[in-house]
Order: structure tokens, then C-alpha cells, then sequence
């Protein structure tokens, strides 16, 4: 038992931590370090340098651009990546639709596909939940009726995360209406500028505009387009579920916001002192680091145990990871909450922030502290709710 | 030990729920808030007529003649409907200031044109570096003859953007946050230099410069307990909205548990969810329970007693509102992270609510250095 | 609305707090104070002290004893006899089987026991929980079969709180077997010198003896011992239950702790202040006395109420007391330990802190925190646990 | 980065797993608490045959040779047992001091007879007012020709009512709470006024008066870089104890609610109690983890940053440990609430761990002082 990284593990941490800092344009981690959104083409001008470099997709198999790491290697690359605040190579794209098309696709869908994912020539969206299929996911009533070598498709999605920038959404249809819930669920591509398909934005409470509805009315798909086999979505939607079994705490996010709450407790001033040396601020604040650190060594003990278990089984530990680890990004988002104090209040629509030559009102960052403590409220809800992990845990893990 | 209302208490209880009822509907509110100013002056001709904005100014002035109750049941209804006029900075503050720092001549040219719907005013009071401390003032103010001139920079300005007049606080003696020294004066804010914009909470505020500004009015040479008294009741008032907000998002989640399905049943049928709405449930009555108490304790002449009755208050209803805020969202799901759903703009006004005049942490620490809470 | 006591109601106070600190011994309140537990001969003491001015039993009948007090008095009175440490009269006779008695029993049953429980020439204890009916009270099995006059008791009782020192017990026993679960339950009177009656000792994690397990083994009870008409008992235990609507939050018990904390606080030192002046020490204190105020407000919330429910009717929202209520007084005994410190180790018996002559280890009440943090999870545990409140509460405030 | 045992580790847990199971049944336990001594001579022997009595000694002094990881085992398989015996007084504390502390000599002459179980040690530290600062040390020590005679009194001493000898802080020079002149001593207990008593959790402790004792051996003039070594290795001891005893907690919790029928199923059906049940899990990962990682920094040469670990472990572990403790009681009802049923004696132990060398608020202080947890 050694919790102390390898020599070659420290250089390749160092690596990449050197090749985030200068490949990465600062212009871009700068919006992420201090809560802004960023775009569409910052989005895809970080992807292509990092894959360029072979690390956009490192976890797919080698054929298709992976890197064969291990379970360590893959959690120091997702640490450095989000302590640097750059942008994660889109996961629809690399943690999703990849790597079931890298498992399940024909091979002409592996060559069509692949590469232009990795390197974000096609942006994916995710074509899962449906207003009445949320957390009961199964209960999902979009259909892909075949006819001939099409498959015809009719229904209703939602909160599909940048559905507005996608070409392509990969999608759960009911194939057999006679098959009850999980059977009878099929996982089938389309191309966005298909017929039929209508993209409406919804506005979130942060004021910004993520996530979508998207309508198909009879919308005609290639039969080709269907993953695997048919009626078998289900199994394939495990797989790219199970797929994320550590990232998902996002432990170097918290610990790149904890670092910026630092940097600004250290400028903002209440009465004679600054907020930092105030005692009470630097006790929430190295309450939140020791479950911080709580939580990176629980991570590490899933990610060892990584080697012993099968591709694309979900670890019900990880579900662990997602509890805790919202928790304490949400708490990072209370921290920057009280180092902001009374200008949280000013709002600016995103655009204007974004492109503002007028000084901001308070201290920097402020214009996104609330809004942040608002759509943050969303990581305890999706990838399953915090209840549905604390209900896989008690099944999976407590035998209830 | 009394805790019904009056006849009269009723009847304008009743009158401001059916106001808010009638012109607070949720797209309506929506369209109030896309509007240029950012609220209605239909509605603020409403409240005038039904006597709400003098709701707590002498009937000499025009005003209801109410105390702390009558404003506490129209915080409580605005909570509810979320209002969005600038009643809080006019009424609350400035009506406020007048009340207490007036003398009876200012205060027969304002508060009957406040209570009559012609004339906004705001305080502006916050500077950038004050945090929560309502002594840490440094724009000045000096005595040019028999006028004053007024210098510096004041910051989240409720209202400040649509106010006919100020009432502005300066320093006229001493050193950034001694609580002697400090003025009240009123200045026309025709002139002034204002940056509005719209809050989280779909309020508005400014940032207000003032060069060289002459006060138009002094209230007084000595403003600070008057502005202690003001914040007191104005946090009392903000206890009740965050009540009434609070008590709808609770009574919305629970009924959209009922309606809402998943797994073949309504989601309020797990009793993991049931608990958690029994929860937000205790903290929405502990909340109301602190509303009351300040608004008894409101004006309340001990300041030090007063105090200690708001901070307690700010504190459980911090609390409480931000454990009911958060667990609205979490048992609705992405829903309510929507702005098209009504729950996320409860959950910013009692967000908004909390940083005002001391967030949960800076009164908790108020009542660490009273020593007691009782 | 007025939330400020009248004049009447303020003298009120003033002669109660005056006469509980005159008349009740300070031997026995300074028990309570240090939270040591007092004996029978204390108990028996103090509720004849209170008896003999009236103040025993003032919420029953004024025929048998009772004061006709407004929810008011009823609540200052309450207040004021916790904020002394007077031990509260037995809650077996005053609270449960006299006003039972009184309203369901028959005249022979009212003159025979009413007024010696009110003077405690009769101690009660309670026989309701069963190992296998706890929180399902109503799953109970002990049977009361009938035989000519008398019923034939069979069964057993638990968690039966100072049953070694009682002379009778109030039992409830299924006496229609066919029926089912609430239906068939009987309420019966019966003296605990019977024979076939067992009382064995349960020691808790304080080390202390307060419960008991209660054997029947065919125990001959006169058939008119029972209260009320037979199978009708579920109503009379409901009703038993109801009757205890707004003490139940122990409000001036919480009070009469934090002001022993604070004593105390005052007397150790940490460092080179005292404990009381640590800041965050106080905070946690005035944390407590804030929820504190909350609770008490929320309690004459539900005082003021009173007067348009009917006696004996449960009020939902006491349920919210008893929670937060329960959550006060564990607190206060957070704070006690945080006090104490490492003074919380040394353990000795109840006997031997009686009557110990040797100086106590360390603070003053070190011996009883943990005991006390200890016995005290009990609270959110009994008459009800506040898992069942919050069932309670679901169903029937928010109608789930 | 590697969380497997090494083979040797894997064969030391099993030995230790197989000797609580076979001599820590509750009844057995019991029986032992209610004994004279309050622990058992048969189980110290056994605990030396195994070598556990030497297990992070030097083989050179007849130790296993093992480190913070074969340490570590021993905790948790403790912890899950309960065990009484003066473990922790004798090896960890006074074992850590004369590893640290002693010179050739000194380990020479101590740890093979501790190791073999012949010995039995305690350290004799704290003082009535020093709360849970190491460095308050008022029992002094003055040298008497090549003698030192030692004055004060001591409390709380784990096990110092049936140690051999005890080893003893005492100040040389300087004042209360400097961390500088504190010497160590080596002490015969034989002819000390001891009031020995039993715990909260069923293990002993001791009062301690020296008046013109006699120290039989001198440690160290400069003793305190020893003694915070010795706690921090000590801390991580408590660490893995607790996590051992309320993962016990936690899966006797999780069978009762698996077996305990209410309302015609059984508790752990209900989905509230699941939950809560799930809550308990990730708080004893949680600890587990800090436990784990207080193993590896415990022998960390950079006091500062081992200290930091430590501080960070106990927090994490007693935040974990109250509420696993307090929500493994409420699952169970009263049941747990009796001395003849297990869960309430882990509860006390785990407890009692909390208040031992700083309890959560101090060491979150500690780490506040230090400015982060990192």
C-alpha cells in the first residue's frame, strides 16, 4: 500500500500540466476560471489542440485514438485538465456516443464517425431524457417506426445540453411497442439538419441557455444509423453510463474554483482585514478542502480498484463519487457566494459580460457568482439525481 | 399572546391578496419584467389607490396608519407574489428615513406624495468596500453656506435607477465606519449620474456617483440611528417576503410532487421525498415563527434589544430559506431550473433576500459579539 | 396581534417562578441542574410539594384537581417548572392515565385513583411498546382473555421508563383476537404487586437503569379495571397521546440547559480566555438559543391555537415541535460535551456521583455530559420517533 | 498510488482478524469489562504471541518491523472488536516515545520486554488545564545532582492505573504552553498516588499525582518534536480504530434493518431508512479514505504538513463518526439504546475517539490557523 505517485507518473502529470497551461489559449481557461461560458468555437479550438496531442479521446482504444493508459494516468489527466480550467473535450462526443460506436458501431459506423467526434468536426448531442422520462428513464415514449430502410421518428426530447450547436443527436426510441420499459428501446443517429426535427432553447434560472427541447415529427433516418442491435439501446445506454466511473466527482474543478475563491477572499476587504484572514470564512473554506481531500482519496481507492473490473460496468462506488462530489461543488459556489457578499445582486445577460468594456460592479467575478450558485444547483439532478444514486447504493452496494 | 388579526388587519389582508392576485400572474409578472423599466406604474397606481404605499405612515400624511403587522402582511403577500415595484426602496426605506429622521415638514412634503404614487426615492446608503456594515460610510458631505455639497460613490442603489429623489447618507464627521457623523440628506436625482440594471432577483439597482452634488434637504446631522432603525424594519419587512416566498415554492413542490410521475407513481409517494417536504415544511414554519417575532420586536425602542431580535430573525430565515430554495429545485428536478417555471424565481428573490443588509453569516457573528441571542 | 403577556399573565409567572424556587428543595433541583438523575423519593417529594398548591395536575378537571387555565398559563407554567429544574409530576399519572381516566373511566374509577395519582400515593408506569411493537404500536400482541370477572392477562411489555419503582401499570392488551390491528385493544388497570408480573431492568448506554421489561404470565385482573368499553382502547391511547400537544417540545428544559452551559463555559478555560469568550464557541451557542427562539415562537404559535381545537385531538403541528424540539436537546447536550472536552472520559457510576465525597474529575458536570449525550438520542426516538412524526406530518399536513 | 496489501500486511490482518474474532465476543467482552482489571492478561498474552505487542517495532527489539500500514491493520481490526486491553497506552503511545525519543539504550531496555508483554507503559500528559494544547505542561522537572525529581499532577492518563512505568512530560524550563523545555521521563509507577477509573467506552484511566518523584530514566530534555510525532502517529491509530468501529456500526445497522419487522415489513424496506442507511455508507468512505491517508502521512517527516493531514483526518473522522454513531442509534430505536446490545458500545468508543488528543472543532481550528487542509 503507497499513496505516493511513481516517478513516471509525476513527469506525466508534469507534462500535461505544462502542455494545458501554454497550448491552451489563456483567453479561453481565463472564462472558465472565472465562470463564464464559453463558446461554441472555444469549444472546438481547445478540442482539436488537444487532440492534435492525442487528448481529447485517450480513454477510447488505440485504434480509433486512444492511449491505452492506466486507470491512474486517466485520473491525472482528468485532475490537470480541470485544475488548468480547460474546457472538457465535449462528452457527448468523447465519453459518450465514441465510445458505443467504438464498442457496439459497424465498423462503417466506427469510420464514419469516429475520428470526426474526436476531433469535433461533428458536434453530438444527447437524445435521452424526455419530459416524462427523467429519472425513469425507461419510461421513454419517442418511437422509430421501420419502413423499408428507414426508420421514421416521432416524439418529444429534452434537456439536451447544447442541442442549438449539435449536427448530430444520438437517440433512445421505443422499436417495440409491444416490449415493456428497458426492452424494446433502440439507440439510433441523426443528423440534426434532418426534416422534421425542431430545436427550442430553454432559458435556465442563471439566465443563460444550455440545454433544449427537440421535437421529431417524421423524421426519416437512414436504417444504418441504428447502433447494434435493435432493441437492444438499453444495454448500450448502461454502457455509456457505467463508462464514466471517476470522473464524475470532478475533484480538480473544486479544487481549481477553491483556488479562485482564494485568489479573490485575498483582494475583497471587510472592515480592517481581508475576507481570507477573517477566521470564520477560512473555516468553511478548509471545511470544504478537507472533504475535498476526503473525496480525491476515495476516488483514488475507485480508480485503483478500476483494473479489476470489466469496461463499462458501472461501480456502484462511483455513485458515492457523484453524491459527495456535487455536494462539494456546490459548496464551492456557497464559498464564492460569501466572498462576493452584496454584489451578487447585479445581473448582466452572459453576452454582455462577455464582450463588456465597462468595468464590472464589485469584485471581479462577481457578475457570475449568483448565476453559478444557480446552475450549479443542476449537478445534483442530472447524470441521475443524487436520490437515484442514494436508491443504486442501496441496492447495489447495501443489498436493500 | 395574541396572534389574530384585527378586523382591520383581515380586511387589508385581504385586499393586498387580491391585488396580487389579479395582477401578479406569473406571465404577467414575466412581462412586467421584459417591460423598459423593469415594473409597472399600472400597479403602482393600484397600491396607491388601496392606500398600501403609506401602509405605515400617520393618517396626517396620508398614510393607512398601520404599524409592523400591516407592513409585515403586505411583505408576506409581495413574498408570495413576488412584487417587483419598488415598494421595499420607497416605502420601506425612504418612507422609513422620513419616519424616523424627519422633522414634521419634511415629512409633510414627502410621505403624502410617497403614499399619493407621485414620488419614487431611494436610499442610497451602501459603498463598495461597507460589506455589511451600515457605518462604513465615506462620501462626504460639507456645508457650503446654508447648502450642502455632496461627494462620492454610492452602490447598490435599490431602485436607485427609476428614483425622483435620494436620500443620500454622507459623513460630515469622524472616520469610515464611526456610526457619529454621518448624514441624512435629500438630493434630486435628476442630475445625478446613474448606472441601473436588473438584479438576479428581476429588481432593479444603481451605482450613483455624486460630484459636488447640493443636498436639496437635510433630515439630519446625527442619521445613524435612524438608519439602524430603518434596516430594522426594512429586515423585518424582508423576513415576511422571504416567508411568503418561501411558503409558496413549499406548497408548489408539494403539489407538483402530487401530480408529477415517475416509476408509476407520483413522485410524492416515496416517503424519502415526502420526508424531505416535511423538512423544507418545519423550516418554512420556523421561518414564519421568526417573522413574527420580528416584526414584534421591530420597533422596539432598545436598539441593542431590537438588534438581537433581527439578527436572530435574518438568521433562521437565511436558513430556512436557503434549505427550502435548494430542496425546491432538488425535488423538481430540471424543471424548476427553468425560467419558465415559477419555483427558480422564488428561489432567487429568497436568495437575493439573503445577501440584504447582512447575509445568515454576518448577523450570526452580530449575535457572537452580543453574546446572546435572546 | 400581540405577542407581549399581559399583566395578569406576567405576575403569573412572577408568583410560579417564585414559588418553584421557595418550595421545591434546591437538593432536588440541583440534580436535575447537573443532570444527574433523581430518585423516587425525589419525585414522590417534589409532586406533592406541587400538589398540595394545586400545581400537580392543573390541566385536568377542575373536579379532580384541575385549574381551568388558559393554553397560556398552561404554557408559562410549563416554562417555568423546566426553567427551575423541578422534576416535571409523573408524566404517567398527570399526563397519560389520569386524564384518560378522567374522561373515558367510571366514577368508581375517578375516586378511587385519581386523586392518589395526583398526590403520587400511587406511581404508574405505562404498558404499551412490545419488542416487536415499537413504532407499530399497534402490532401489539399481550392478550387479555376474559374469565368470569377478571381478565387473564399474557405477554410482555418494554421500554417501560421507571417500572421497577411503580404500583400500577396501564396496560394495552388485545381482547378480540379476531380483530385486527388497531381494533381489539383494551384498556386495562393493573396492580403491579399481581401475581405472574415480572419487572426485569434494562441498563442503557449511560450506564443508568430507567427502563424496564414487563412480564405478564396469567395475571388475574378484576374485570372492572377495565377503562372505558372493552376493544375501544386504540381510541383511549390516541386520545392519551393527543392530549400531549405543546409540552412536548421541552422548550424550558433547553433554556434551563444553555443557562447551565453558559455557567459553566464561564468557568474553563482554554488557553488564555475562557471557554465562553471563544468565538466559535458562542457561535454554536447563540446557533442553538436562535433555533431555540424559533421553536418557542412556533410553540406559542400552536399554544394560540389551542383554543379552537377540541381536548384530546392530536394538533399535527405538534408533531413539528416534538422534532425540533428533540433536535434542541441533543444539541444542548453537543454543547455540554463541547464544554467538558476530554472530561467527558472519566465514567462513574450513578451511585457514586449520588453521594461521592472524593472531588469530581475535572469541570463541574464532567461526570454526566456523555451519560447525558448518551441517554439523550432517546428523546428523538420515544413517543413517537421523529420518523413517524415526519409520517405524520406528511399525511396529514401535506396530504400525502 | 497502490491500495493492495503486500502479502506479509494481507497474513497480519488475518492473524488479527482471527484473534478478535476468536477472543472478542460480545458476552466474552463483557465478562472482561466486568472484571477486576477491566481487561484481560490471557488476551495480552496472546497479543504478544502474535507479535502485535512490537508490531511497529524494530525486530532488533523483538518487533514485527512493520510500519503505519501494519499499524493501521491492527487499529481497524480493533476497532471493529472493541478491544480493551492497554494497547494503545503501552505500544502506540509509550512505544511511539521510545522510538522517537529513546536512545539505543533506552530501546533496548523497554521495547523487547513491551514486545514480549511483560511491560506494561502509559504516557502520562495532560493536565487538568491544557485542554488540547500538547504544549501546556506545568508538572515540573528539576534535576537533583544527576537525579531529576518531578512535581505536578497529572490526568487523564490512558491505562496509568496498570502501568509498570509510565513515561512522564515535565517542564525543564520555560513557560506553560511553550513548546520548548519540556523533558520526557521515565517513571516506576510502583510508588505513585494513582486514582484509576473506568471510561465512558469501558477502557481506564488514571489521576496521577507526583510530588518529589524520583525519574528513574531521563528520554529527552527536549521533548516536544517526540510527543507531536507520537500523538500524530497515534491520531492515525484512532483513525483506522474508528473507521473499524463504525463500519461495524454501520453493517450491524444495515442487518437489523434487514431482519427488524415493523408495520408488516421489514424497516429496511422503507426508502427513508435506505437512505440514511446510504448516507451512513459515504460518510465511512469518507473516513476510511482520511484514515488511510492519515497512515501514510503519520511518519512524514515534515511536521507542519503531517500535521495538517492529521488535523484533516480527525475532522473528517469525527464528523463521520457522530453522525454514523448517532443515526446508527436512531435506525435501530431503542434497542440500541441498551448496554446488551452491541451498537451502543462502538457508539461510545467512537465517541470517545472524538474527544481524544483534539476533538473535530479543535483540529478544524488547528487547520484554520495553518490557512488550509491541503
Amino acid at each position: 500500500m503507497d499513496l505516493s505517485f511513481t516517478a513516471e507518473e509525476r513527469s506525466f502529470r508534469a507534462e500535461l500540466r505544462d502542455f494545458f497551461h501554454t497550448a491552451v489559449p489563456d483567453r479561453i481557461r481565463r472564462k472558465l476560471r472565472e465562470g463564464l461560458h464559453f463558446s461554441k468555437d472555444d469549444q472546438i479550438e481547445t478540442q482539436r489542440i488537444l487532440n492534435a496531442r492525442g487528448l481529447a479521446v485517450p480513454h477510447w482504444p488505440v485504434e480509433w485514438g486512444g492511449q491505452d493508459w492506466t486507470a491512474i494516468q486517466t485520473y491525472i489527466y482528468q485532475d490537470e485538465l480541470q485544475q488548468a480550467s480547460v474546457p472538457f473535450p465535449l462528452s457527448f462526443n468523447c465519453s459518450m456516443v465514441g465510445p458505443v460506436i467504438a464498442e457496439f458501431g459497424s465498423q462503417a459506423h466506427k469510420e464514419r464517425f469516429l475520428a470526426r467526434a474526436a476531433n469535433l468536426d461533428d458536434w453530438w448531442c444527447q437524445g435521452f431524457s424526455e419530459p416524462n422520462a427523467g429519472s425513469d428513464l425507461a419510461s421513454l415514449r419517442t418511437t422509430a417506426r421501420r419502413e423499408g430502410d428507414s426508420w421514421i421518428i416521432n416524439g418529444q426530447k429534452t434537456w439536451t445540453t447544447q442541442g442549438q450547436h449539435a449536427d448530430w443527436i444520438f437517440v433512445l426510441a421505443r422499436t417495440d411497442m409491444a416490449a415493456k420499459k428497458q426492452l424494446g428501446i433502440s439507440f439510433i443517429l441523426v443528423n440534426m439538419r434532418t426534416p422534421g426535427i425542431t430545436v427550442r432553447p430553454i432559458q435556465t434560472i442563471d439566465g443563460g441557455v444550455e440545454v433544449n427541447e427537440v421535437w421529431f415529427d417524421e423524421v426519416v433516418v437512414p436504417a444504418d444509423q441504428l447502433v447494434g442491435e435493435e432493441n437492444k439501446g438499453w444495454d448500450y445506454a448502461k454502457f455509456l453510463l457505467g463508462n464514466e466511473r471517476t470522473g464524475i466527482a470532478r475533484i480538480g474543478i473544486s479544487k481549481a474554483r477553491l483556488k479562485r475563491i482564494r485568489e479573490l477572499a485575498a483582494l475583497e476587504r471587510v472592515g480592517d482585514i481581508l475576507l481570507i484572514d477573517d477566521p470564520k470564512f477560512r473555516e468553511k473554506l478548509v471545511s470544504v478542502e478537507v472533504g475535498l481531500k476526503a473525496l480525491e482519496m476515495t476516488q483514488l481507492r475507485v480508480v485503483a480498484q478500476e483494473r479489476y473490473l470489466p469496461r463499462g460496468k458501472p461501480n456502484p462506488m462511483s455513485s458515492v463519487l457523484k453524491i459527495k462530489g456535487s455536494e462539494l461543488q456546490q459548496a464551492t459556489t456557497d464559498l464564492m457566494m460569501d466572498v462576493i457578499g452584496p454584489y451578487a445582486a447585479p445581473f448582466f445577460p452572459e453576452e454582455e459580460l462577455q464582450g463588456r468594456n465597462e468595468p464590472g460592479i464589485g469584485p471581479d467575478d462577481a457578475a457570475t457568482a449568483a448565476p453559478m450558485y444557480f446552475n450549479w444547483r443542476k449537478i445534483s439532478i442530472y447524470g441521475g439525481s443524487n436520490e437515484i444514486q442514494r436508491n443504486i447504493l442501496a441496492k447495489a452496494v447495501l443489498g436493500f | 399572546m395574541d396572534f389574530d388579526l384585527t378586523d382591520d388587519q383581515r380586511l387589508l389582508k385581504d385586499s393586498v391578496d387580491r391585488l396580487v392576485a389579479d395582477t401578479y400572474g406569473f406571465d404577467h409578472r414575466r412581462a412586467i419584467l421584459a417591460s423598459a423599466e423593469g415594473w409597472s406604474r399600472d400597479n403602482w397606481a393600484r397600491l396607491a389607490d388601496l392606500g398600501l404605499l403609506g401602509v405605515n405612515f400617520a393618517e396626517e400624511h396620508a398614510g393607512f396608519g398601520g404599524g409592523p403587522v400591516e407592513t409585515m402582511l403586505v411583505a408576506e403577500a409581495f413574498g408570495r407574489a413576488l412584487v417587483v415595484e419598488p415598494y421595499f426602496a420607497t416605502v420601506v426605506l425612504a418612507g422609513g428615513l422620513l419616519r424616523h429622521a424627519g422633522n414634521a415638514a419634511q415629512q409633510a412634503a414627502y410621505l403624502p406624495r410617497i403614499a399619493g404614487g407621485e414620488l419614487l426615492m431611494a436610499f442610497a446608503h451602501h459603498e463598495r468596500h461597507a460589506r455589511y456594515d451600515l457605518s462604513s460610510v465615506t462620501t462626504s458631505a460639507v456645508q457650503a453656506g446654508d447648502e450642502w455639497e455632496i461627494n462620492g460613490e454610492k452602490s447598490l442603489v435599490l431602485h436607485g435607477d427609476c428614483a425622483d429623489k435620494l436620500i443620500v447618507s454622507a459623513r460630515i464627521s469622524g472616520g469610515n465606519r464611526d456610526a457619529g457623523g454621518i448624514g441624512l440628506f435629500v438630493v434630486d436625482a435628476g442630475c445625478l449620474q446613474r448606472r441601473g440594471y436588473s438584479t438576479q432577483d428581476g429588481l432593479r439597482a444603481a451605482e450613483i456617483s455624486f460630484s459636488g452634488v447640493k443636498a436639496e434637504a437635510m433630515l439630519s446631522l446625527d442619521g445613524f440611528p435612524a438608519i439602524a432603525r430603518t434596516i430594522d424594519e426594512a429586515t423585518a419587512f424582508l423576513c415576511a417576503e422571504a416567508v411568503g416566498a418561501m411558503a409558496e415554492m413549499h406548497a408548489i413542490t408539494v403539489d407538483y410532487m402530487k401530480t408529477r410521475k415517475q416509476f408509476g407513481r407520483a413522485i410524492g409517494e416515496f416517503q424519502v421525498l415526502q420526508h424531505r417536504a416535511v423538512d423544507m415544511l418545519v423550516q418554512v414554519e420556523l421561518a414564519r415563527s421568526m417573522a413574527l417575532y420580528a416584526t414584534m420586536m421591530a420597533s422596539d425602542d432598545d436598539s441593542a434589544e431590537r438588534g438581537r431580535a433581527i439578527s436572530a430573525a435574518k438568521v433562521q430565515v437565511g436558513r430556512s430559506g436557503k434549505m427550502v430554495g435548494e430542496e425546491a429545485i432538488q425535488l423538481h428536478g430540471g424543471m424548476a431550473m427553468t425560467m419558465e417555471y415559477k419555483v427558480g424565481h422564488y428561489f432567487k428573490r429568497v436568495t437575493m433576500i439573503e445577501k440584504l443588509f447582512g447575509d445568515t453569516e454576518a448577523h450570526l457573528q452580530r449575535l457572537v459579539a452580543a453574546g446572546t441571542a435572546f
